[in-house]
């Protein structure tokens, strides 16, 4: 390790940032747009490099900082960056902005090093200085567009950023209690002992980072942030950005430390109903950006119920936390790669080749999600079956029927989304080749990964997933669910529309908003009767102070009289006498 | 050097100076006056080194001695009221350079009343330091009847506006004189000697002393205008001249207190007076709100400073409920000493400045003040620092008096005292802003009162602006420079063993 | 006597008179004289900086300085440089030439009303603000304490209109009365325990056995006189209405002297008095901790219901404020870091914030929240400032207001206060709260229609003399927080005066 | 009946008469008459005091007697100016402007 490694680390990760600051000089929007490529370059290159970076101290910054550069960081970096450069060149060829360019770039370079921060961070203060930083310079991506639901879903946003921040600041806080230091690893050691503090620490950090990871009930404001945004802003919110929460479970919650029932327990029925009922609703919805959304909320269930079992039984932990790192690979690519694709599509294709390279397009990210052999959706679903089989402890018996079921829901939720993105009429909204190539690139990327990425155990992985058993199993659930689909669609005509938005966008936060300002009505009512009350109370100290005032007016009346009239001498003789008694007595 | 009679030379200087005044032209008048004034406090400030070098001595005039002749007894005390007699009169001396010579014409009826005027005040100056350095009890009267006629003289002068005033005070004047005279009448009667350092000692509390001590008590307090024998102040104090008002206020009623101090202590320590101390402490009390409230509640500058008075006269014998108990009695007596002190100089410096304020607006209104803040600029910034000593903040000779009376009142356990005190700031801060608002508030735009606010406001003598300018600054530096003060205060044991246990806790 | 070339005993003395002295001369200057004021003024600030710098290297390296010099028998006015008071005097040295220079550009800007008198006055109320930080003694806290309050109320009333004299008419009822009772407190304290001096570790453990029934309520006492300036609710009224002062006068009021003044003197009372475990020993330190996040918590609510900017801001210090009490009162070491480093940390956010609202109401005209819209464009390193030092206040990590808020929270959980953590989630949501829609409507909302005024100086969005010291804060905000691990940040420094208090076992 | 008791008795009850006299008359004069038929009793006390006992003069009070009698005086004539002038001026012979009452009658 050398004195520069660590500065090499954080410039990496910060380098974005100066890019930001460059967008307070909005006079040079051009400079702002032409440096988009280069900012995540660094943090990839520093991915991909073979060289181990552990964990080093830079003393001076923050509260005592520490970096490093484990295989979870380097995977997810890797996944990060790699999302953040593809929305980032797609952002600068499609002109992403127009004349509010230096503002979306400003926040989507802030929130980039925000995200590479966190990831490098290896203590707490960094790891949520970088989440803060992100989740903050996010709001300026969601309320980017401006109209009426991009400012509603910021809102929401906004404040369960605000609330995520207040349940890390204090979670963090007590388990610095317990452990008595920031760095990572000692934190998550202490918080595996039992005790009602560090039961209500990881309560509050399993929900504050659970906001970001859109851990049912916590998961409303990305159905409504990521339709908001623009594409390239949802591809990173959504590959991206909502693993940092995941990555904030990993690296703060005593996952595989120790068992924990309550913990399993309660995530692993937050994860399953996440997995389920993210794609009841998503099937519902009329929009590919809210459908994919809600693809996101049910992968990030199946991500949930990893760690559940984590908790559950520790011993599973190694298995389950790689089991996680392709999940979030795998995840970051595919959706990417899907969200940037609603922009794609929206002009149609004219030469038959590019239909057909479309076509592959839209269609290889949607298999890989579903789980589609040779792709790295069916690596990370044999990831999770192999977990079982690597642990003694008593696993949940649902968990393979879940698996089987999310695989099959899964693929008719994509031909939802199919249904409702493909291209019909011409509409003109012209992309440009390079978008389109980084696009087709991402969208590749679930069947080639594997093979480019240096670790080792993935390619394996892959290749195990290429016997033919390995195949079927992988397939037929796929098979089901476009069978199902079209059952559906026959029957039902729930593809094409009749239940379409029966549950609006963000689901739970309307009966929560409703609630909300019932609420606050009778606060405002409270507020209200005491403000009368506190109104009356000084209205008659100030009628009190106005009868002092007369009073102060019969004063002057006796000093009046006291110099005018011969009062004089009872005053002398008063007071003489008054004196003389005192003496002689 | 140690020969020559020093403490004679400050009442004689000043006595010379007003004979010659008495008859001279006016122009002439002012230059002996100066010069007489430099020379009084040349006397006095080496009068203040020898006490404070030597310590107190006994200075017989005509080399008589008591009982017969008359003896000056200068010792820390005396010699603190001395000086701040001195330090006040060569500003007024100053002030009056200025006030007479550009004077409105009710105040300058003739020539001839110039001259009067520096003969006037020049006597009632020496008489003070008579009544400050006499040890001799009738011979303190004859100068309080000096100053006395003398005052009600100056008070005439401002015309036909305060002769009623004028007389009243020397009704009053006479009235409190008589009963002290009375007193020294019973205490010749039963020990056949007038000198108060001799007198100590003998006194026994007998009914006759008893009466002596009601009688004087009741005459000076008449004289300090203790409420509610108060009455005549205000009007006497507010429509004299405005150095005149100084004088009366900063120094006469401090002649009466500090007598009425001396017998309570040097003369009487026989009789128990721990009743009577709590009746003076009450009527202090009572002064402090009712003369707050009125300054409140005037229109006219100088009857606010007049009431202000009333108000402060108050705290001198507030102390005197600490003062009664043995824990309390030694920071008590020098809290009040050091209030008289800076009160003199900050109120003398505060009729200074409001006289200067009413020369330049014509009146004294507070309706014509409005607006006009920003060219009085400099009476205003003298009114503000002799403000703070009033209020008794720091830094100030009114802070570190506020501070030796609050330790009494801890020392006494007297809460209430605390009280008291801590709200006569309060309301002192009152009437002192009601004041300062002046020199803050923007003139009010698109009102009627345009052409008052523009001009008229005359250009006044810059000795007028320099006298309570550094008046005030004295008033601030008692506060910042106190120990001093409170060095020589304690030289001589003035007050016998009152003083003795003294600050130290 | 000390020798005269003895910087032991003066350079406390300069610090002081550094600002002081020119405040005086500003005083006598002519209002053209812009160009002899400004230099008088940045002289002073650049000296006074270079004094406290040599001054803070002198403690670190372990040189014990004082200024002694004798006032009232027993009672000395003493400076001495302590860890704890260098941090306050660093904080109010550095602020103070950050804000002359916007205070410069502002009044330029305004117009000509007494420009003189407002320097002048600026310069007193930092000598006084530096003055109660060095004290060693009450005597001498009172003194500058008293000082602040008068030096500050002519620049609360410095527009002279009525809304502003209605506003010093409530500073001072509130301040004045704040500053009796804490001088009541103190003698009393005085009179039981006779003089003293400020002490690490406090002083009056060792009169526990015989006075132990009087400390709490003395303690009460001097915890309402402060608490005044330190705005704890209920007597913080004041400080919203004080917001009609200029820009420079609120960043002064709320981030550099008076509130600053309050809070540090409390502070000092339970470290240097009492000694923060006697403090502990009495059961004191709860009820502060109470009252201190009542205040956090009612404020935070008043906050969100104003449209002012200023009074919103206004609220918000009201607020934060508190922290440094809440750190202290919890009686820890670490909570103790995040207290005291909260007083500089508070002081660059809201010094920030105070200068952002000046720049937008002096360049554009805007004074309410609901106007602010569009100004994110007009004024984009304005609003970037104001930007990073809101999202500082909520405590976002890394910046100053996260590092106070972090300590405080650690804090909390070393000594088990486990309810502190549930006011700093509620305080940081509602500081959310009330900042965003301020920030979120300057960058997305509409400009309802053109600017009351638009003042464009060159390239700039407004004057450099305004921006300068907007950024320089907003940059202090970000440094202090990112690099707060380093050996020359204000939480280095904070960890040296904690652990003298709390040795590390 | 000594003498000294006709002397006492005598200045107690002209100070008395006096003293009255100065607070409950209104006319300035009567007043100023009252201020002197005070000092009057005063100074018979301390002609009093001279013949102690033993039968020799104490010539002090005597000498104080002299001294008020001038102090006396001289405070008389200015009272007197006073008067005038405020008769001149306001054409009243009171302190208060109050209900006019014809100041012969008082006199």
């Amino acid at each position: 390790m050398g004195v520069w490694t660590e500065y090499a680390l954080l410039s990496a990760a910060l380098l974005p940032l100066v890019a930001a600051m460059g967008c307070l000089f909005r006079s040079d929007a051009r400079w702002v747009l032409a440096v988009a490529p280069f900012c995540a370059v660094p943090a990839l290159v520093v991915a991909l490099l073979p060289v181990g970076l552990e964990q080093v101290g830079v003393p001076w910054l923050f509260m005592g900082a520490q970096i490093g550069l484990d295989r979870t960081g380097r995977l997810f970096l890797l996944a990060a960056a790699s999302v953040w450069l593809a929305a980032a060149i797609f952002a600068q060829s499609q002109g992403i902005g127009g004349q509010r360019a230096h503002r979306f770039f400003g926040c989507f370079y802030a929130a980039m090093a925000g995200n590479f921060l966190l990831i490098v961070a290896a203590d707490a203060v960094t790891f949520l200085t970088g989440f803060a930083l992100m989740s903050y310079a996010g709001y300026g991506l969601v309320v980017h567009r401006f109209d009426d639901e991009a400012i509603r879903a910021a809102k929401v946003y906004l404040i369960l950023v605000v609330l995520a921040e207040v349940l890390l600041f204090a979670g963090a806080v007590l388990a610095w209690g317990i452990a008595g230091g920031w760095e990572l690893s000692v934190l998550q050691d202490a918080l595996s002992t039992a005790g009602p503090a560090a039961t209500v620490a990881i309560a509050f950090l399993l929900c504050g980072f659970g906001i970001k990871a859109a851990m049912v009930p916590l998961h409303v404001w990305l159905p409504l942030a990521h339709p908001a945004a623009p594409v390239p802003a949802s591809a990173v919110l959504s590959a991206a950005m909502i693993k940092a929460g995941l990555l904030g479970w990993i690296r703060f919650l005593p996952f595989g430390y120790q068992d924990l029932q309550w913990l399993g327990w309660w995530t692993f029925v937050a994860g399953i109903v996440a997995a389920l009922a993210g794609v009841m609703i998503g099937v519902v919805q009329s929009r590919p950006k809210t459908i994919l959304a809600y693809s996101s909320i049910s992968q990030m269930g199946y991500m949930t119920i990893l760690l559940a079992l984590s908790a559950l039984t520790p011993e599973l932990y190694p298995a389950i936390s790689v089991a996680v790192l392709v999940y979030v690979v795998h995840h970051a690519v595919a959706k990417g790669a899907l969200f940037l694709s609603v922009s794609v599509v929206r002009e149609a294709p004219r030469r038959w080749w590019s239909k057909l390279l479309e076509g592959i397009g839209l269609v290889v990210p949607a298999l890989a999600l579903a789980g589609a052999p040779l792709t790295t959706g069916a690596v990370a679903k044999a990831e999770l079956k192999h977990i079982p089989d690597t642990g003694e402890g008593a696993l949940p018996a649902l968990f393979d029927p879940v698996l089987i079921v999310g695989a099959v829901a899964t693929t008719v939720l994509m031909v939802r989304f199919l249904w409702v993105v493909w291209p019909r009429s011409r509409r003109r909204e012209p992309i440009s080749n390079i978008a389109r190539l980084v696009w087709f690139a991402l969208a590749t990327a679930v069947v080639w990964a594997p093979w480019v990425i240096p670790w080792q155990y993935l390619r394996r992985a892959t290749v195990a997933t290429l016997e033919p058993a390995a195949i079927w199993s992988a397939l037929w659930p796929l098979v089901v669910g476009v069978m199902l689909s079209i059952v559906f669609v026959r029957r039902h005509h729930l593809l094409s529309g009749r239940l379409e938005d029966a549950i609006p966008a963000g689901d739970l936060l309307l009966p929560v908003t409703t609630l909300l300002q019932e609420g606050r009505a009778t606060l405002r009512f409270g507020i209200r009767v005491a403000q009368s009350a506190l109104d009356m109370a000084v209205g008659a100290t100030r009628r009190r102070i106005a009868e002092y005032r007369r009073f102060l007016f019969i004063l002057e009346i006796v000093e009046a009289r006291l110099r005018r009239q011969a009062w004089d001498w009872v005053w002398i003789i008063v007071v003489g006498a008054g004196l003389l008694t005192a003496l002689i007595l | 050097m140690i020969e020559f009679p020093w403490a004679s030379a400050a009442i004689v200087i000043p006595l010379a100076g007003a004979l010659l005044c008495g008859v001279m032209s006016a122009r002439l008048a002012a230059v002996v006056a100066s010069v007489s004034s430099a020379l009084t406090a040349m006397a006095v400030a080496v009068l203040c080194w020898r006490v404070w070098n030597v310590g107190a001595f006994v200075e017989s005039l005509g080399g008589w001695g008591a009982p017969l002749g008359i003896d000056l007894y200068a010792d820390g005390v005396a010699l603190l009221m001395v000086a701040m007699t001195t330090v006040v009169g060569v500003f007024i001396t100053v002030f009056s350079l200025g006030y007479f010579r550009d004077a409105p014409d009710s105040e300058r009826e003739n020539s001839h009343s110039r001259g009067l005027y520096w003969s006037l005040w020049l006597v009632v100056w020496a008489a003070m330091h008579g009544i400050f350095l006499s040890s001799d009890l009738f011979n303190i009267y004859v100068c309080m009847e000096v100053v006395g006629i003398g005052s009600v003289a100056l008070v005439a002068m401002a015309g036909s506006m305060a002769l009623r005033a004028a007389m009243r005070y020397l009704l009053i004047t006479l009235c409190g004189s008589l009963l002290y005279l009375l007193g020294v009448a019973l205490i010749y009667g039963g020990w056949g000697m007038l000198d108060m350092q001799a007198l100590g000692p003998v006194v026994e509390a007998t009914l006759a002393s008893e009466v002596a001590l009601a009688a004087m008590a009741l005459g000076l307090a008449l004289k300090t205008a203790l409420v509610p024998l108060h009455f005549w102040l205000p009007a006497a104090h507010a429509n004299a001249p405005a150095p005149v008002s100084a004088l009366l206020s900063a120094l006469v009623v401090k002649a009466s207190f500090y007598v009425l101090l001396r017998l309570w202590i040097d003369v009487f320590p026989a009789i128990d007076k721990a009743a009577a101390m709590m009746v003076l402490g009450v009527l202090g009390t009572v002064a402090i709100v009712w003369g707050s409230v009125q300054a409140l509640r005037q229109n006219r500058l100088k009857m606010l400073v007049a009431y202000s008075t009333v108000a402060q006269l108050g705290y001198l014998f507030v102390a005197f409920a600490p003062a009664s108990t043995v824990a309390g009695a030694g920071v008590a007596w020098h809290g009040v000493i050091y209030f008289a002190v800076a009160h003199g100089c900050a109120k003398g410096a505060m009729f200074l400045a409001a006289g200067a304020i009413a020369a330049a607006l014509g009146d004294d209104d507070f309706s014509s003040m409005r607006g006009r803040g920003r060219h009085l600029a400099v009476p205003l910034v003298a009114f503000a620092l002799a403000g703070i000593g009033l209020m008794g903040l720091p830094p100030s000779g009114g802070y570190t008096a506020k501070w030796l009376l609050l330790t009494a009142a801890a020392r006494a356990d007297q809460p209430v005292v605390a009280f008291v005190v801590t709200a006569g700031g309060l309301l002192a801060a009152l009437y002192v802003f009601k004041v300062l608002y002046y020199a803050f508030a923007r003139p009010v735009s698109g009102s009627g009162s345009d052409a008052g606010e523009t001009g008229e406001v005359q250009a006044i003598p810059t000795t007028m602006m320099v006298a309570p300018l550094m008046l005030a600054i004295v008033a601030v530096l008692l506060g910042v420079w106190s120990a001093p003060p409170l060095h020589l205060l304690d030289i001589g044991l003035p007050f016998g063993e009152a003083l003795g246990p003294g600050l130290k806790p | 006597m000390r020798a005269l070339v003895d910087t032991t005993f003066w350079l406390p003395l300069a610090v002081v008179a550094s600002s002081m002295l020119p405040g005086i001369f500003i005083f006598a200057l002519r209002e053209e004289q812009w160009r002899v004021r400004t230099l008088l003024n940045l002289a002073g600030a650049f000296l006074k900086l270079a004094f406290i710098a040599v001054m803070l290297f002198g403690v670190y390296v372990g040189v014990e300085y004082e200024t002694r010099i004798p006032l009232v028998p027993g009672f000395d006015l003493v400076l001495a440089g302590s860890a704890l008071s260098m941090f306050f005097v660093a904080l109010s040295g550095v602020l103070w030439l950050i804000t002359t220079i916007y205070a410069i550009g502002y009044l330029d800007i305004e117009g000509s009303w007494h420009r003189s008198r407002f320097f002048g006055f600026f310069s007193i109320c930092v000598s006084a603000t530096t003055g109660i930080a060095l004290a060693g003694n009450f005597f001498t806290f009172i003194i500058f304490y008293e000082l602040l309050t008068l030096a500050t109320y002519p620049l609360v009333v410095h527009d002279g209109t009525p809304e502003a004299m209605r506003a010093g008419k409530i500073y001072l009822a509130y301040t004045l009365t704040g500053g009796a009772l804490l001088m009541v407190a103190v003698v009393w304290l005085h009179g039981a325990v006779g003089p003293f001096d400020f002490q690490e570790g406090g002083v009056l453990s060792a009169f526990d056995e015989e006075h132990r029934h009087r400390f709490v309520p003395i303690f009460a006492l001097i915890f309402v006189g402060l608490g005044v300036k330190a705005a704890i609710v209920p007597l913080h009224s004041w400080l919203p209405a004080s917001m009609v002062a200029p820009a420079p006068v609120s960043a002064l009021l709320h981030a550099v002297a008076v509130v600053k003044a309050g809070a540090y003197g409390i502070v000092r009372v339970m470290y240097d008095v009492f000694g923060i475990h006697y403090i502990a020993e009495l059961g004191i330190g709860r009820w502060v901790a109470v009252a201190a996040s009542v205040t956090i918590i009612y404020a935070s609510l008043k906050a969100l219901a104003q449209d002012s900017l200023k009074r919103r801001l206004a609220f918000s210090t009201v607020s934060q404020v508190s922290y440094i009490l809440l750190g202290v009162a919890m009686i820890g070491p670490v909570a103790a870091v995040g207290g005291i480093v909260h007083l500089v940390h508070q002081g660059l956010m809201k010094i920030t914030l105070f200068f952002c609202a000046g720049n937008i109401a002096e360049t554009l005209g805007l004074r309410r929240i609901s106007q602010l819209g569009g100004v994110g464009a007009r004024m984009p390193w304005t609003m970037a400032a104001f930007t990073v030092a809101s999202l500082a206040m909520i405590g976002v990590p890394p910046l100053a207001g996260f590092v106070s808020k972090w300590y405080l929270g650690m804090g909390a959980v070393q000594v088990g206060y486990y309810w502190v953590i549930a006011v700093l989630m509620a305080s940081s949501a509602l500081n959310a709260a009330y900042f965003l829609p301020i920030v979120y409507r300057a960058y997305y909302g509409a400009p309802e229609r053109p600017w009351p005024r638009d003042e464009r100086a060159g390239v700039l969005e407004t004057r450099a003399s305004l921006l300068g010291p907007t950024l320089a804060t907003a940059g202090l905000v970000i440094v202090v927080g990112v690099m707060a691990a380093s050996p020359y940040s204000p939480v280095a420094w904070v960890e040296i005066v904690i652990a003298r208090i709390y040795p590390p076992a | 009946m000594t003498t000294e008791m006709i002397y006492s008795a005598t200045s107690t009850g002209l100070i008395g008469l006096g003293f009255y006299a100065l607070l409950v008359r209104r006319h300035l004069i009567r007043r100023l008459m009252a201020i002197n038929i005070m000092g009057t009793g005063v100074f018979i006390l301390f002609v009093s005091l001279s013949a102690r006992g033993d039968g020799e003069l104490d010539p002090v009070p005597q000498a104080m007697v002299l001294t008020g009698i001038v102090v006396a005086v001289s405070a008389t004539a200015l009272g007197l100016v006073l008067i005038r002038r405020i008769h001149a001026v306001t054409g009243s012979t009171r302190l208060t402007p109050g209900a006019v009452v014809s100041d012969e009658d008082e006199l």
